[in-house]
């Protein structure tokens, strides 16, 4: 009893006003912490038998938390035997379209996109209509499920928390004195969300200042920031802090900032997102202190789960893994060996002994 | 002369254009020293043989030796330099470096030297004797006259062993002809051999040594000059004896109202020029290269703006401001001068050609066409100017010169219009085929319309036209008609008061 | 591509067989429809069920709309020789305003389509002005219109994407069907015999080919040169209007990032169908061809499931060597074509 | 056009004196330079001590270095009539390569460099024998270069961001600068300087232009252009290496969806730059200029604090009207010439 149609919306994320100085130092001890501890289901629906075809329609497989986030669904997917096809939206609205309708044509199991859902909405609704159920890993803004937009299930970490996380970092680490920009695509009703979550504490807080949102088109990103940090160093100066939704803006600011003669102890940068440029700028101290990453794979075991609860007319689990933040002090930990946030909680085994009903003892692998 | 050893000889050359034979098994001798004429209709094959020794085409077969040594053209680097027969520039560079680029660019240290590039675009024209251009004006603002001038004299100065000129005379004043022959001699006293291809046979005269015929891609014969007649030559081109046109060709006895009436018409500064034509009335319009008759005829036509004066058509004045397809509303059409740039549509069929615009044909732009009636009524019109080969589905620049010209002729000539002007209307085109167009000419005056013939070919227009006005610097400064308008005196006429003219 | 005439003049064809020529012919004329035939074909045997099933047919058509009407709007200009890399931009503006017309301005769907397809009368005569009037060469003036363009879009939409949620069925319904068969398509293929007819039947379409060919010859026949022209970057114009109207049916949201990623497609599509049907000119049917080649084909590599780089790769080859195939059949056809006149 | 054409054949300007006519043609010659100039200053006087201060400068050097190298790249081509549209994607993979060969085959930075430059080489060689060879439109053929090329580094990079934490010190200072000046700017000077030699100084570099303006008086001229084409492409590819090299120098990461967004702005740069030094075509004295120009404008713009879509309102405006007034410029030039000329 496969069910395609989504349960009703959670209760949209809150935004916390204002962070003292304490407050910001514990979250950042907080979230800075190895995350050992499983804190999804650990128990559910099992996977139904046979082979069933998944079709992943990344929004660009050129970009790498994308990738990742395939990567994730295929290696649970081989858990259960299932097939994995990736269709790549090429990160354009228009071909990310097309391969949503292939997906749809192609008729799967079950569609897992990457892509702003709010765009898909015409095959969205042709799927589910066609009893397919659609689960979006960062297709729309907050997460669980989607019922405007379609979405079985939307797998994203909180955006509240990651603004709170970057806030607090800049509030923690500036004793409250900080000048905050952030960098933003405005296009993005969820980098907008981000945006609100990591500026509001800092305009309430009595010792900062908050410079202003820098809006930065993504296609333009390699023409823009130039002379947006140009702007930047000319009205505000040479010594605040960078927050963002989108680290991918990083290695042009940073190489801004070095042809500008900036130390990068005057400019500090905290990203979201986490790629390896992120892990390279945070170890080289390149302007880039800190940044709150997306994890990689266990997005895509989250989203197999949703189908499967999904194939089951369960409503999906509540689980979201709680935000990290990589410094330059545990950018070796969780995963950041190989440049991504990989939690040491074991979550495949846990989500293996779900869908299998299998028993392996999950704290040592 | 007949035991001069030859520098150029040419066997068995073949070229098949898919099928189409262009050449034919052509022998060709150039002896060292020799200007050497190449005559033939309209396709017969001269400029497809200049190409294949110009290495633009390869041959299908044959042999070319020169100096004794069998070359190919394609691959070793000749000296043979080439006048073709419509010279190909890049228009948006300066006159000094098209010429630079044909003869190498003066350089200092390595590197070009633009001073020196301008000095010897000047010394070049001053060895021809004639008045040197701006060497830093772009080719694209000289007149068709000023083009034809300078693919001559960036040739010539080249001083090659073999110096090809393909009709270097179609589109230039008779002034300018002279010098050319000049140099041509002058050129042959320091030994240097020419192949020269006209259609004016009695430039020949005199000028070659000896003269080639060519028909349908064969060599037909090859004789002395001296002892050639016009009449022999052309039953040689044609394969039969000409058609005499006896002075009762059909010219319009009675003299209708002033079609055209041109007062005080100044252009540019240039002017003012007065005149009139009658229904029926061929008027020849001649002078030195910048004489301005190109531009009076333009100016008529709407194409060039007018400083002042009237121009009445029919008895009504034409408004100032007039686009060119106003004019052909008021049954004004003019064939350009410069076939390539101006007229040819090249890439584009026979039928295209002539149907450019329905209203040159009283029809209308938005009416549904028929692609199938276009293409029979092509065939006709194709028929009637004699285009060969007839195939009306071929494109325009797979035809040679003389039948592109007669192609865009025939856009312009229909029951249609009141006033045609023709500027060079046939350059190009072949004895026998002149002869017809001009018989052409005559019915459509007959037949009540004026034409303006503004032509540098002088002996066309004593032949075609039944009065003649003499312009310079845009004014008129003498005029011939009835038995005073033969060549020798439009000869002599235009080049009074071109002194001045000349230093353009 | 003076080379090009060369080497084409070189070489000679050895008398051939008739129909072997007429084939020959077809092939140079219709090579990219026998190149649709044979993906169809191909994938069809590949994909049987879902291929060429109703929906994915369906789907095709429909995404592919936007951008065919986007190749038309660049290869009207084009006939005339002059270029339009405004279009992106413009389909991305016309999209957002067809969107926010409605959602903020709460205006019907109509009035905001007529609205939208005055702007886009407006924008492309200024495309023409600047071109005819200044003598800006066509491909900068559009650049720098486009630039414009995208700079509107996002003031008008401060960058933000416009939610459609509330958008009328009767505005989605452009985007829906009609009997099974895509709304969009309809459209397109009603705009392509319109302007197919304009370009091939009436003088004054075809005197934009004139004009591409000769401007100068054109003019000296009595061509409205200027006038010409401003109506090939109008109807330039109004096209990417439409297109922008159906592409906000289609995504149910007005993004401003929207449209520069169709600009190549478009201009692809309309040089590819350059080498087809009417070969050595941009034309209709040609254009229309080539969009139908390249979705199909490039659906049927995604439905194989290759690596998602292999569609980078295979988007490349198609396009060279559909146009290398053509190249060479309109050679090949052009000397059997004299061929056979000659005998 | 043809209208101009034939009005500026035929017609003859009003006597003008003489030093208003050197006023023109300085005018129609260095109307950007005087643009630039005017820039810096108004600029320069509202932000006195930021916007010409030495870390500006040098930042937007530095950033628009890339951007300049991939201008002359297209403008290569463009000299002899072609489109090169693969470079955008060309530098893409020049970068995630350069990296790569560092990061994942240990290579030596220099050895790296090579290589790139080699496969750059080879990748406009391609260009050149599909547009020379194979008669395939350059627009089109360079189009599907490109789509290869992306292909081929997202095969490379699976799509993935290569780390360049190990990136050698000697590598990232192609990024530094010397006595405070910018490297990439030096680098870019001299490419400039040699191009400018070769185009206006040396036969071989004026036969490209030659083959631009007409293909067939190069060819009745004697000069092989094929190969100069294939020249033309080959210099293309080499400076789109070179351009990749520097980026991965500034970047410090590979990155595969890096390449296409510098496309438009390298063409607008060069054509922009058509308008000026040499007028009527592209040179490399003009390029430069306008790179300059486009950049220390915006960020003039970003430092009034304006909204982020005025610069694109602005990067249209500088376009349409320096080229129009250059146009304008150059029409009177012209005129004067035939004049002058005339007399
Ligand atoms: N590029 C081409 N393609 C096909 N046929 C051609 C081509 N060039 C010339 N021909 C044909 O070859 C024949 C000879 O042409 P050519 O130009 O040599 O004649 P010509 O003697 O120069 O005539 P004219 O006196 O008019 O210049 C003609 O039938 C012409 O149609
Ligand atoms: N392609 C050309 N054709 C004709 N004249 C030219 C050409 N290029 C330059 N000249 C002229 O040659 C003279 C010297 O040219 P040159 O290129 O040396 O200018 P320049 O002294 O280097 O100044 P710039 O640095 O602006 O080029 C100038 O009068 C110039 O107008
Ligand atoms: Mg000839
Ligand atoms: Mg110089």
């Amino acid at each position: 009893a496969t069910q395609a149609k989504p349960f009703p919306a959670w209760a949209a994320p809150t935004i916390d006003k204002s962070l003292t100085t304490d407050q910001a130092s514990s979250i950042v001890a907080e979230r800075t912490k190895p995350q050992t501890d499983w804190l999804g289901p650990t128990s559910g629906e099992q996977a139904p038998k046979g082979v069933k075809h998944i079709i992943y329609v990344s929004a660009d497989q050129s970009y790498v938390s994308f990738v990742n986030w395939g990567r994730g669904v295929v290696e649970a997917a081989k858990i259960l035997g299932w097939q994995v096809d990736i269709l790549n939206g090429r990160g354009a609205v228009t071909s990310t379209l097309q391969a949503m309708q292939q997906a749809v044509a192609v008729h799967p199991d079950a569609i897992i996109t990457s892509a702003d859902a709010s765009a898909l909405q015409g095959p969205i609704a042709q799927a589910v209509a066609a009893g397919i159920p659609v689960v979006g890993i960062h297709a729309a803004a907050f997460p669980g499920p989607d019922p405007e937009l379609n979405l079985y299930d939307n797998i994203t970490s909180n955006p509240a928390e990651i603004g709170e996380t970057q806030a607090a970092y800049v509030l923690a680490e500036s004793k409250g004195t900080a000048q905050v920009v952030h960098f933003l695509d405005n296009s993005f009703a969820i980098a907008r969300f981000k945006a609100e979550a990591a500026t509001t504490p800092i305009q309430n807080c009595a010792g900062c200042k908050f410079l202003g949102m820098q809006n930065i088109p993504i296609a333009d990103q390699t023409q823009r920031i130039p002379t947006v940090i140009s702007g930047l160093l000319a009205n505000d100066g040479h010594h605040w802090w960078g927050t963002t939704c989108c680290d991918n803006f990083y290695p042009y600011v940073a190489a801004a900032l070095r042809a500008s003669n900036i130390a990068p102890t005057d400019i500090k940068l905290v990203g979201s997102d986490g790629p390896p440029s992120a892990y390279d700028l945070i170890r080289k101290g390149d302007y880039e202190v800190a940044t709150v990453p997306e994890p990689s794979t266990l997005f895509g075991f989250q989203a197999i789960d949703a189908v499967i609860q999904a194939m089951a007319g369960k409503e999906p689990s509540h689980f979201i893994q709680p935000t990290y933040l990589v410094t330059k002090a545990n950018a070796d930990q969780e995963g950041g060996k190989k440049d991504e946030f990989i939690p040491s909680n074991h979550f495949a085994c846990h989500y293996q002994n779900i869908w299998l009903g299998e028993t392996k003892d999950c704290s040592g692998s | 002369m007949s035991k001069a050893e030859n520098i150029l000889t040419i066997r068995n050359l073949t070229k098949r254009f898919y099928g189409s034979l262009a050449l034919d098994h052509v022998d060709f001798s150039l002896e060292k020293g020799e200007i050497h004429a190449l005559i033939g209709e309209n396709g017969a094959g001269k400029s497809t043989f200049i190409k294949i020794l110009a290495g633009v085409y390869a041959c299908d077969g044959g042999e070319i030796t020169l100096d004794g040594q069998v070359v190919d053209p394609r691959t070793d680097s000749l000296s043979i330099a080439f006048v073709h027969q419509d010279p190909a520039f890049a228009e948006e560079l300066s006159v000094g470096e098209n010429i630079a680029f044909g003869m190498g660019y003066p350089r200092r240290r390595g590197l070009i030297d633009w001073s020196a590039v301008k000095a010897q675009a000047v010394k070049i024209y001053e060895a021809m004797e004639i008045a040197p251009l701006d060497p830093d004006r772009l080719v694209s603002t000289l007149t068709a006259p000023e083009k034809a001038i300078l693919a001559i004299v960036r040739t010539l100065a080249l001083a090659p062993k073999v110096l090809v000129l393909d009709e270097p005379t179609a589109a230039l004043p008779e002034a300018d002809s002279v010098q050319l022959f000049k140099a041509m001699r002058r050129l042959r006293s320091l030994g240097t051999s020419m192949i020269y291809v006209s259609h004016r046979l009695n430039e020949l005269f005199g000028l070659a040594d000896r003269v080639t015929v060519f028909r349908n891609g064969r060599h037909i014969v090859t004789e002395p000059m001296a002892g050639a007649t016009g009449d022999g030559l052309i039953e040689h081109m044609l394969g039969r004896p000409p058609v005499k046109l006896s002075g009762a060709d059909p010219r319009a006895e009675t003299r209708g109202s002033a079609v055209l009436e041109v007062r005080d018409l100044t252009i540019g500064g240039r002017g003012p020029v007065s005149f009139e034509a009658q229904a029926g009335e061929i008027l020849g319009l001649v002078g030195l290269r910048g004489g301005g008759q190109e531009a009076i005829g333009r100016a008529i036509f709407g194409a060039l703006p007018i400083t002042s004066g009237v121009i009445i058509l029919n008895g009504k004045p034409l408004p100032q401001k007039r686009s060119i397809g106003d004019s052909i509303e008021f049954g004004i059409r003019l064939l350009a001068g410069d076939r390539s740039a101006e007229s040819a549509f090249a890439g584009m069929n026979l039928v295209e050609n002539i149907f450019v615009n329905p209203r040159i044909r009283g029809g209308s732009m938005w009416r549904w066409t028929s692609p199938a009636r276009e293409r029979e009524e092509a065939r006709q019109i194709i028929d009637r100017f004699d285009v060969r080969p007839r195939r009306e589905a071929s494109l325009i620049d797979w035809l040679s010169g003389g039948n592109q010209q007669k192609t865009c002729l025939a856009r312009w000539l229909n029951d249609q219009g009141d006033l045609v002007i023709l500027e060079e209307p046939t350059s190009g085109v072949d004895i026998g085929a002149k002869l017809a167009i001009h018989k052409i000419l005559r019915g459509y005056a007959a037949g009540g319309r004026t034409m303006l013939v503004i032509s540098t070919d002088l002996e066309e227009v004593a032949a075609l036209c039944d009065r003649a006005i003499i312009v310079s610097r845009g004014r008129q400064i003498s005029e011939l008609a009835g038995p005073e308008l033969t060549l020798d005196q439009l000869v002599s006429h235009s080049s009074q008061g071109g002194r001045h003219a000349v230093s353009i | 591509m003076s080379s090009q005439d060369i080497v084409e003049k070189r070489g000679t064809a050895a008398p051939q067989p008739k129909q072997r020529q007429v084939l020959v012919n077809f092939a140079a004329n219709y090579g990219l429809a026998v190149i649709f035939v044979l993906v169809l074909i191909v994938f069809g045997l590949m994909r049987p069920d879902t291929y060429l099933s109703r929906s994915n047919i369906g789907n095709l058509l429909t995404s592919q709309s936007v951008t065919a009407l986007l190749a038309l709007a660049v290869m009207m200009p084009l006939t005339t020789g002059r270029f339009d890399l405004s279009v992106g931009y413009h389909v991305g503006l016309a999209q957002v305003l067809m969107v926010g017309l409605q959602a903020n301005q709460q205006l019907p769907w109509v009035v905001s389509a007529i609205i939208v397809l005055a702007v886009g009368a407006a924008v492309g005569a200024i495309n023409g002005f600047l071109v005819t009037r200044f003598k800006i060469d066509s491909f900068i003036a559009t650049m720098g219109v486009g630039s414009l363009l995208y700079g509107l879009s996002n003031w008008y939409t401060q960058g933000m994407q416009i939610s459609g949620l509330q958008l009328p069925a009767g505005y989605l319904s452009v985007a829906g069907d009609i009997f099974g068969i895509p709304f969009p398509a309809i459209i397109v293929l009603l705009v392509g015999i319109i302007l197919w007819i304009v370009l091939e039947r009436i003088p004054a379409g075809r005197s934009l080919y004139f004009i591409g060919f000769n401007p100068r010859a054109a003019e000296l026949s009595g061509i409205n040169v200027g006038r010409a022209v401003n109506a090939a970057f109008i109807s330039s114009g109004l096209l990417c209007a439409l297109a922008g109207i159906m592409l906000g049916a289609i995504l149910r949201s007005g993004t401003p990032s929207v449209g520069p990623e169709y600009l190549l497609p478009a201009f692809a599509a309309s040089l590819l169908g350059a080498t087809s049907i009417r070969p050595g000119r941009v034309n209709v049917g040609g254009t229309l061809l080539s969009i139908l080649i390249l979705a199909f084909s490039f659906s049927g590599v995604q439905q194989l499931g290759a690596a998602f780089y292999v569609e980078y790769l295979f988007n490349g080859g198609i396009l060279v060597v559909a146009v290398a195939l053509s190249v060479y059949a309109a050679a090949r056809r052009r000397k059997s074509a004299v061929h056979s006149s000659a005998h």
